[in-house]
């Protein structure tokens, strides 16, 4: 190797060239665009899950409740509080953060005396604009955590590297073009990897569980699932809901439109994973080794064998009063036996729930019509308390012009169900547009392949709603047209067209203007010169329900007392204004499904215990 | 392009002839080269071409007695709390700490270690803080020019608030080091901290 | 009353010159590190600031050795022409320059040696195995300039050069003024020879610790000191200078040279340099007080 | 001569990192070193067992602050094992790429540390610019100039920005072009030579008998890289060379690192060019309930200072039971610094302990 | 040599008793043997070839009431087969007043690594020549790296107990 003494001298070459130092800071540099820096949290979509706290492996990031902020459904009014006396930049909260509104940016000035300036709320330019400035005015001389720039995010949250599965795992269904044959249950359900591999992807921040109206123990019972203990889920589950195997298939999953995940991806399938456990579990009985409470020699009616009454029927089983509970179908489920078709909910399913409550020491009087076989009156006398659980059992019709002639919705689908199937026609239109309009629809078609094999046939729905607008989930529409039921949407009806002989010809709509008032009322209103004619053969109306009282004796009806919104009033206890009488369920919620009626039993049943301890003094 | 001005008020005579010690203490912090942890890693790019800090009169030097800057750059084990405590009472004053990053703030990554020590002004006052895991060579100038202004504002007064509670630091410093093997900085301050001290309970 | 103008004007000039360049020094290195590097008036701003701190004190002779040291370098100061202005001229030679020179570093190697730091003890024993290294070759070097020109009055030196050229590109003097060329990194205590500081090894060597007043009082001395070195080979070799400003000019060239070779060299280990010392310069001025006492006599 | 007892460190100018040697001394001579470790012992491992498998990924890479790459990689290489979880391959190239670049980037920190040590601070300065280079490139692609947290099991964190290849490979041509002026200051100055020749001398034997790994053992003549006897990332994917000298001297391990930072910036043209197009990331399970069966393994790489290996233990839950990062710089820094600094002068401990290439927060962790 | 780990488990097999491998003998093969077999074994692995020791580890299995040490040794020649066998040596130690020999004389390396032990998990090594305290300034009541050292507990007891010196509430 040549070695000189000389060479280094070239160096010298370097004494007149330019510096390359950067006369930082009168020369800027810019950070790269990915840097991780300090944070920004988008106080508008961040929804308080905590799951940034939960992962900080520094415990530098605090849930901090935020008294001006307001809890709703999926959203906390917590907001993660950090310190830059633990933070270390690592941007795992970034990863995690399911509604992608925290972000790292590319701040990263803050110098100060004092350390408690370190600790602070990460907020963003629109929730504190004084703190943000744009780039002209932004100087890194005066920048900290009160002096940052606009618009500078580094760091952010991608999906495609991000900590959780924003994917379902994809639930394995029946084709639309097989289903759309029979009445077969078209979910088929998850298997044990796929409902394990589902249940990973919970986040366990336990924003569902707030959502939840009756406040299952979702994370608990995934946990559970995803440890493969369907059995201990299933126990979680009976802690708040008695009918797994109806709410696993028809639960309106208030839960799932919390649920963090949703925000950008999909949904935790949390129903189906309790559909999974409810599945999975052969015998209830021994599983949930679940015993009534020691007998309290009480006495509980329950009219109606729906989910309310069911769910009140088993918690008060629990604490040890006798329940009679009175229907007058041939078995449980109440609307949930009329309502939805075969294929969503089977009967077995239903009959495996109530099977399970009866199983407690629940007495079930079916194929009794209270009003008629026994009579209110007496129940008072007889019960040491009654529980209203009667529900929506009449369809409202339309009223328009030769309306007698259509057919009504709860007729067509109980009929359906529990009893001799319709006759349908070829070319049927189904007015609305919310789920009972779906299932209708649905199974209008279904019967139509049934009873009109290979021929040309078709169910037009007619909503006054627009896309977007339709009260019916989005996963029933889309499944709707994925069988090829065709929307007309923003329509109202204006006439049945009959022909000479009374036959249906057909449905006059006119566009629709608006459904709802400046008020948010609803008052549709018509473009009165749209018109649109619509061939059908049979109509089948289907937009609304309404409760049926007319077991009550007309004195003690009077004595009941009813909200704005037509519903029954109670107090916390669950009880109306007549001392004794409970209720719950469809006739006293607005949300009108299954696990709002769960909720509402589970007051209810409380409330009951507490009555008939004495606890509390009558309304 | 920033103006230079704005800051930088090297050039400014009047100034120099009103507070020369203030203005020599500005434009000549000499850094103590202590490796006291991570945040040493970005010292040197600091004081390199990249970013040359001796364009500010930052150089880093070989012994505490002639450093009036102490960077503490970040963690601090408690082994090491000895030494820097030994340094910075070999400095001489006025002299200036500056705390590198989360960790002499909080505790930082290490909050949870068994040997590290949690928060650094328990047991040397620290002038400022700088954020960052660690700071970027950017935050140090910038820090800089802030300590020029506490400088400035005659606000940079750790050691004046070491001499008033040396007592209270010895106190914290011999609960985690044991008894230490030199004698006090300011004997006197800690008896009349003691007498105080009497006096109250 | 001029006299003591003079003694005034040279030992504050040297200081300054000395001061500026250690900024220039610190600003040439930086240019050829690629970055700007610190103000020239860096150097002022450390004075201040130093003077503006506390010091610790390790005792009398600490403080004295400090006083002693800094004064000899003065007084050396004075005995050197500087463009024509020489407060001290008369009175000595260059035996006696080379003698005055060593008391600098003894005031440093008292003082050092009272802070019981065995850094400072490590780099003042440096310090004294250099000059050993250095000293004879300098003491051969100055022996050829005074056979030479006969003298040993370093103004008249000076002066023989304005009329007749600088020693250096005098032919018999050629080779006393290369060794003294490669011994001059060792006097001014620059790299290769920078082992008595030596930051990344002994920590600054004597300077450990030295803090407030007492470095600034060190760096002052080591301005001097550089002032010195440049300006006894500025003398001796490259003429002197018929004025101040000549002088200056000089001595600012020299010092490039140096600079240069302290920016791209690093240190030698001490024996090594020693070795080094011993061979090349001490050959080299020992062939050429040969030269000289060849073709003078 | 009267014995010296000396402290080298931990306040030392030339102590890269917070360490210290006592050192007894006579005159210039040493007689016994002690290496003190534990300036920077956090309890490192002892953390990792409190922290979920995700959280310790922010953990690890500060174990070692001047190369905190290949510690991600051991962590990464180590879970993807005990959790069966497979890495694209794309990802298998830009992890190899990402190394190399650390490599660089960390010998240009070594080569500062060193010239710093010499006192050749034109050098010195040179290197910590190109390294700031090479942090310029891990700050686009990380989000962090020094702590990356980006080799994530299941491959890496985020996939190469827009254009980032052609910034890799200018970056790399412009340091390259500098390597002439390296040269002729540095590696050919004969002061280098002098200073660096015959110190710390070991001999193959030695190296091996106290466990010396990577360029000081390949100074002895030992061709001797886990990346070519057990290839990870995609380092079997590209032909390079082990850059090997005999002498087992500083001035040979210094070589030995400039010639592996040329083979790495060849290495990185090579795979940047066979870089193939795909996946970068394969997820890994919800962090949230992620467990790792019970298991064992020991994995190992070659870092820029030998080899790094991690001995991971899971006992079934959502943490480790036990990690336990064997690094280079432990016996470099515990055995091997004791012996070779023994006989040597004062002056060069720094240019032993250096060409060591010992860090100090591997050590100690 | 094909596959040196399948060679050396049948040697070993034959050599000692009551030890049990497994492992794919490719890159990782564990033995486990008794603590009196564990210094023989170790130097006769080192004649076979195995003579680099990478690192000593120790694992505190506190359900078992033992400390597992572990040996992970690998080759510095030998062909490429070799080269890439790690083999884990490991025997366990009561967790109660644990002893154990030391292994110095077999490696050169072997001391930090047996210091380091003996500091974080409370090992004697009998006849290491220098059990010095390695890393930690604190005197411990049990060995810090033991399962049953809470060190979040510690740091509350300890760190977090001392007082900031102006009177400042706020921070935590």
């Amino acid at each position: 190797m040549s070695q000189s003494v000389l060479k280094p001298f070239k160096a010298i070459k370097y004494l007149f060239a330019k510096p390359k130092t950067l006369r930082y800071p009168f020369e800027l540099k810019e950070p790269a665009m990915r840097y991780r820096g300090f944070h920004v949290n988008d106080w508008e979509t961040c929804t308080g899950c905590g799951n940034c706290a939960d992962i900080c492996p520094n415990q530098a990031i605090e849930m901090i409740e935020i008294p001006e902020l307001v809890s709703e459904p999926g959203k906390t009014n917590k907001r993660p509080r950090i310190d830059y006396g633990r933070c270390c930049f690592c941007g795992l909260c970034i990863d995690i953060c399911p509604p992608g509104s925290l972000k790292l940016t590319r701040d990263y000035f803050h110098i100060h005396f004092d350390p408690d300036t370190f600790v602070f709320v990460p907020k963003n330019e629109h929730t504190e604009p004084e703190k943000y400035f744009p780039t002209n005015e932004y100087s890194v001389l005066k920048a900290s955590l009160s002096h940052r720039r606009k618009d500078y995010d580094g760091f952010v949250s991608d999906l495609k590297y991000s900590l959780f599965e924003p994917e379902r795992v994809p639930m394995p269904v029946v084709p639309p073009e097989e289903r759309m044959l029979s009445f077969i249950e078209h979910i088929i359900g998850y298997d044990r990897e796929e409902a394990r591999k589902e249940a990973a992807r919970c986040l366990e921040c336990r924003l569902c569980e707030e959502a939840c109206p009756a406040h299952l123990k979702i994370s608990d019972y995934i946990h559970a699932i995803f440890e493969d203990k369907p059995e201990e889920s299933l126990k979680k589950i009976y802690e708040d809901n008695p009918i797994p195997s109806i709410c696993g298939r028809v639960c309106m999953a208030h839960c799932e439109k919390a649920c963090s995940l949703s925000i950008r991806g999909e949904a935790l399938s949390i129903r189906w994973l309790k559909r999974y456990a409810a599945d999975t579990v052969k015998d209830f009985k021994t599983t949930l080794e679940l015993n009534p409470g020691p007998a309290t020699g009480r006495k509980v009616a329950v009219i109606g064998a729906g989910p309310a009454g069911l769910s009140v029927a088993y918690f008060l089983r629990l604490s040890g009063h006798k329940v009679g509970v009175y229907d007058a179908l041939a078995g449980g489920g109440g609307t949930m036996r009329t309502g939805p078709p075969a294929y969503r909910l089977p009967l077995e399913s239903i009959d495996r729930d109530v099977d399970y409550i009866r199983s407690l020491g629940v007495e079930f009087f079916f194929n009794t019509r209270v009003g008629k076989d026994v009579l209110f009156e007496d129940m008072l006398k007889e019960y040491d308390a009654v529980f209203l659980g009667t529900g929506y059992t009449r369809s409202r019709s339309t009223q328009v012009k030769n309306y007698e002639k259509c057919v009504l919705a709860l007729a067509f689908l109980t009929d359906n169900k529990i009893g001799k199937p319709w006759k349908v026609g070829r070319q049927i239109i189904v007015i609305g547009g919310g789920n009972v309009a779906l299932d209708v629809a649905r199974e209008a078609l279904r019967l139509q392949h049934i009873q009109y094999p290979g021929e040309k046939t078709a169910v037009k729905t007619v909503s006054l709603e627009d896309w977007g607008e339709m009260p019916a989930t989005e996963e029933e529409i889309r499944e709707a047209r994925e069988e090829n039921i065709q929307f007309h949407p923003a329509w109202g009806p204006k006439e049945v067209v009959v022909d000479e002989s009374g036959k249906i010809k057909g449905l006059l709509c006119r566009k629709v203007k608006s459904v709802f008032n400046e008020q948010g009322r609803f008052a549709p209103a018509f473009h009165e010169n749209k018109e649109m004619f619509m061939e059908g053969d049979m109509i089948i109306e289907a937009i609304g329900q309404y409760p049926d009282f007319s077991f009550i004796p007309e004195e003690l009806f009077n004595k009941l007392k009813f909200t704005q919104r037509k519903k029954l009033s109670v107090d916390e206890n669950g009880m109306t204004s007549i001392a004794k009488v409970f209720a719950g369920g469809d006739i006293v919620n607005t949300n009108m499904d299954a696990v709002t009626a769960i909720a509402d039993a589970k007051i209810a049943a409380q409330g009951i215990s507490r009555y008939l301890a004495g606890e509390t003094v009558t309304a | 392009m920033t103006k230079k001005s704005g800051k930088m008020d090297r050039n400014n005579i009047g100034k120099w002839f009103k507070s020369p010690g203030n203005m020599g203490q500005k434009y000549s912090l000499h850094a103590l080269y202590f490796c006291t942890g991570c945040g040493i890693i970005e010292i040197p790019p600091t004081i390199t071409t990249r970013w040359d800090a001796e364009r500010f009169g930052v150089i880093p030097v070989a012994t505490p007695r002639q450093a009036n800057l102490f960077l503490i750059t970040g963690y601090v084990s408690v082994k090491t709390l000895r030494y820097i405590i030994r340094s910075y009472e070999q400095m001489p004053e006025p002299k200036y700490t500056v705390g590198f990053g989360s960790c002499p703030i909080n505790g930082g990554m290490y909050w949870d270690s068994y040997n590290t020590i949690k928060h650094l002004d328990k047991y040397i006052p620290v002038d400022g803080w700088i954020a960052g895991c660690m700071p970027r060579p950017e935050a140090v100038f910038v820090a800089v020019t802030h300590l020029w202004t506490l400088i400035d504002k005659g606000m940079a007064t750790g050691y004046l608030k070491y001499r008033e509670h040396y007592a209270k630091y010895r106190r914290n410093q011999e609960k985690i080091l044991g008894e230490l093997e030199w004698p006090p900085l300011f004997s006197k301050e800690e008896e009349n901290e003691k007498s105080r001290e009497k006096v109250a309970g | 009353m001029v006299l003591v103008l003079q003694i005034l004007f040279v030992s504050i000039l040297a200081c300054l010159v000395g001061l500026f360049l250690i900024g220039l020094s610190r600003k040439v290195t930086a240019r050829i590190h690629w970055r700007y590097g610190p103000p020239l008036s860096q150097p002022f701003i450390d004075i201040v600031k130093w003077f503006s701190q506390t010091a610790v004190s390790h005792g009398k002779l600490f403080d004295a050795g400090m006083i002693f040291s800094l004064t000899g370098s003065v007084v050396v100061v004075l005995f050197l022409p500087f463009g024509g202005i020489c407060p001290l001229s008369g009175s000595g030679g260059l035996l006696v320059i080379l003698y005055l020179m060593l008391i600098a570093p003894l005031g440093i190697a008292l003082s050092a040696g009272e802070s019981a730091n065995p850094h400072a003890s490590i780099g003042v024993s440096r310090k004294m195995q250099l000059a050993f290294g250095y000293e004879l070759s300098l003491l051969m070097i100055l022996l050829s300039l005074m056979t030479y020109y006969r003298t040993v009055s370093i103004v008249d030196i000076v002066e023989t050069q304005i009329q007749a050229g600088w020693s250096l590109v005098q032919l018999p003097l050629v080779v006393s003024g290369l060794a003294y060329l490669l011994i001059m990194p060792a006097i001014m205590g620059i790299r290769p020879f920078e082992m008595i500081q030596a930051p990344q090894e002994i920590s600054s060597g004597p300077m450990a610790e030295y803090g407030g007043k007492f470095l600034a009082f060190a760096t002052l001395q080591h301005a001097f000191n550089i002032y010195i070195g440049l300006s006894l080979f500025v003398n001796l070799f490259m003429g002197g200078g018929s004025n101040a400003g000549y002088f200056l000019i000089k001595l600012l060239l020299a010092f490039m040279v140096f600079q240069v070779v302290h920016a791209v060299w690093p240190r030698f280990r001490i024996e090594q340099a020693v070795r080094y010392l011993w061979r090349w310069p001490a050959l080299l001025a020992f062939i050429g007080l040969i030269i000289v006492w060849v073709t003078t006599s | 001569m009267r014995e010296l007892e000396l402290y080298f460190g931990p306040q030392h100018l030339g102590m890269v990192g917070n360490f210290s040697i006592t050192l007894q001394v006579e005159g210039d001579r040493i007689v016994k070193a002690t290496a003190n470790p534990g300036f920077l012992h956090r309890g490192f491992e002892k953390l990792m067992e409190q922290r979920t498998w995700i959280q310790n990924f922010p953990l690890v890479c500060r174990i070692n602050v001047v190369e905190p790459d290949h510690m991600e990689l051991m962590y990464a290489m180590a879970v993807e094992k005990l959790a069966g979880i497979e890495v694209p391959e794309r990802a298998q190239f830009i992890r190899s790429i990402y190394l190399e670049l650390a490599r660089v980037g960390s010998h240009l920190f070594g080569l500062w540390a060193y010239a710093n040590m010499l006192g050749f601070d034109t050098v010195a300065n040179w290197a910590m610019y190109h390294r700031d280079l090479i942090l310029d490139l891990f700050e686009e692609l990380t989000g962090g100039r020094v702590y990356h947290i980006y080799l994530w099991p299941g491959g890496v964190r985020r996939d190469f920005p827009e254009g980032f290849e052609e910034r890799i490979r200018s970056t790399l041509h412009t340091i390259g072009s500098c390597v002439p002026d390296y040269d002729d200051t540095f590696f050919h100055n004969r002061l280098f030579y002098e200073r660096a020749h015959g110190v710390g001398k070991l001999s193959r034997e030695d190296a091996c008998r106290m466990g010396a790994v990577g360029q000081v053992l390949r100074a002895t003549g030992m061709k001797k890289d886990i990346r070519k006897t057990e290839p990870y990332a995609a380092y079997d994917q590209v032909d390079w060379e082990i850059p090997v000298r005999t002498d087992g001297d500083a001035y040979s391990r210094i070589w030995v690192v400039r010639d592996e930072m040329i083979e790495s910036v060849h290495m990185i043209f090579k795979l940047l060019d066979k870089l193939p197009k795909g996946e970068a990331y394969q997820r890994i399970p919800n962090p949230f309930k992620w467990k790792i069966p019970e298991s064992e393994v020991y994995v190992r790489c070659e870092s820029s200072r030998g080899e790094l290996g991690l001995y991971l233990v899971s006992d079934g839950g959502d943490k480790p039971c036990r990690a336990h990062f064997r690094t280079p710089s432990y016996s470099h820094g515990l055995t091997i610094l004791e012996k070779a600094l023994e006989n040597e002068s004062i002056a060069d401990v720094g240019n032993i302990m250096i060409s060591l290439y010992i860090t100090a927060p591997e050590i100690d962790r | 040599m094909k596959n040196p780990g399948k060679k050396l488990q049948d040697e070993l097999r034959s050599m000692f008793e009551s030890i049990s491998t497994e492992g794919d003998g490719e890159n990782r093969m564990t033995v486990k043997c008794r603590k009196e077999a564990v210094i023989t074994m170790l130097s006769f692995l080192k004649k076979t070839g195995f003579d680099h020791l990478a690192l000593i580890s120790c694992v505190d299995r506190l359900n078992d009431n033992v400390l597992e040490l572990v040996y992970i040794l690998s080759s510095y020649g030998g062909d490429v087969a070799m080269q890439k066998l790690n083999i884990l040596l490991k025997t366990t130690i009561p967790r109660e007043n644990p002893q154990f020999y030391t292994a110095t004389e077999i490696f050169g390396n072997a001391s930090p690594y047996e210091r380091e032990l003996h500091e974080l998990y409370g090992i004697l090594f009998r006849g290491h020549p220098r059990l010095t305290p390695l890393f930690l300034e604190r005197e411990y009541d049990i060995p810090p790296f033991r399962k049953d050292f809470d060190t979040r507990k510690y740091v509350k007891d300890v760190f977090d107990q001392i007082p900031f010196v102006d009177d400042k509430k706020g921070r935590t």
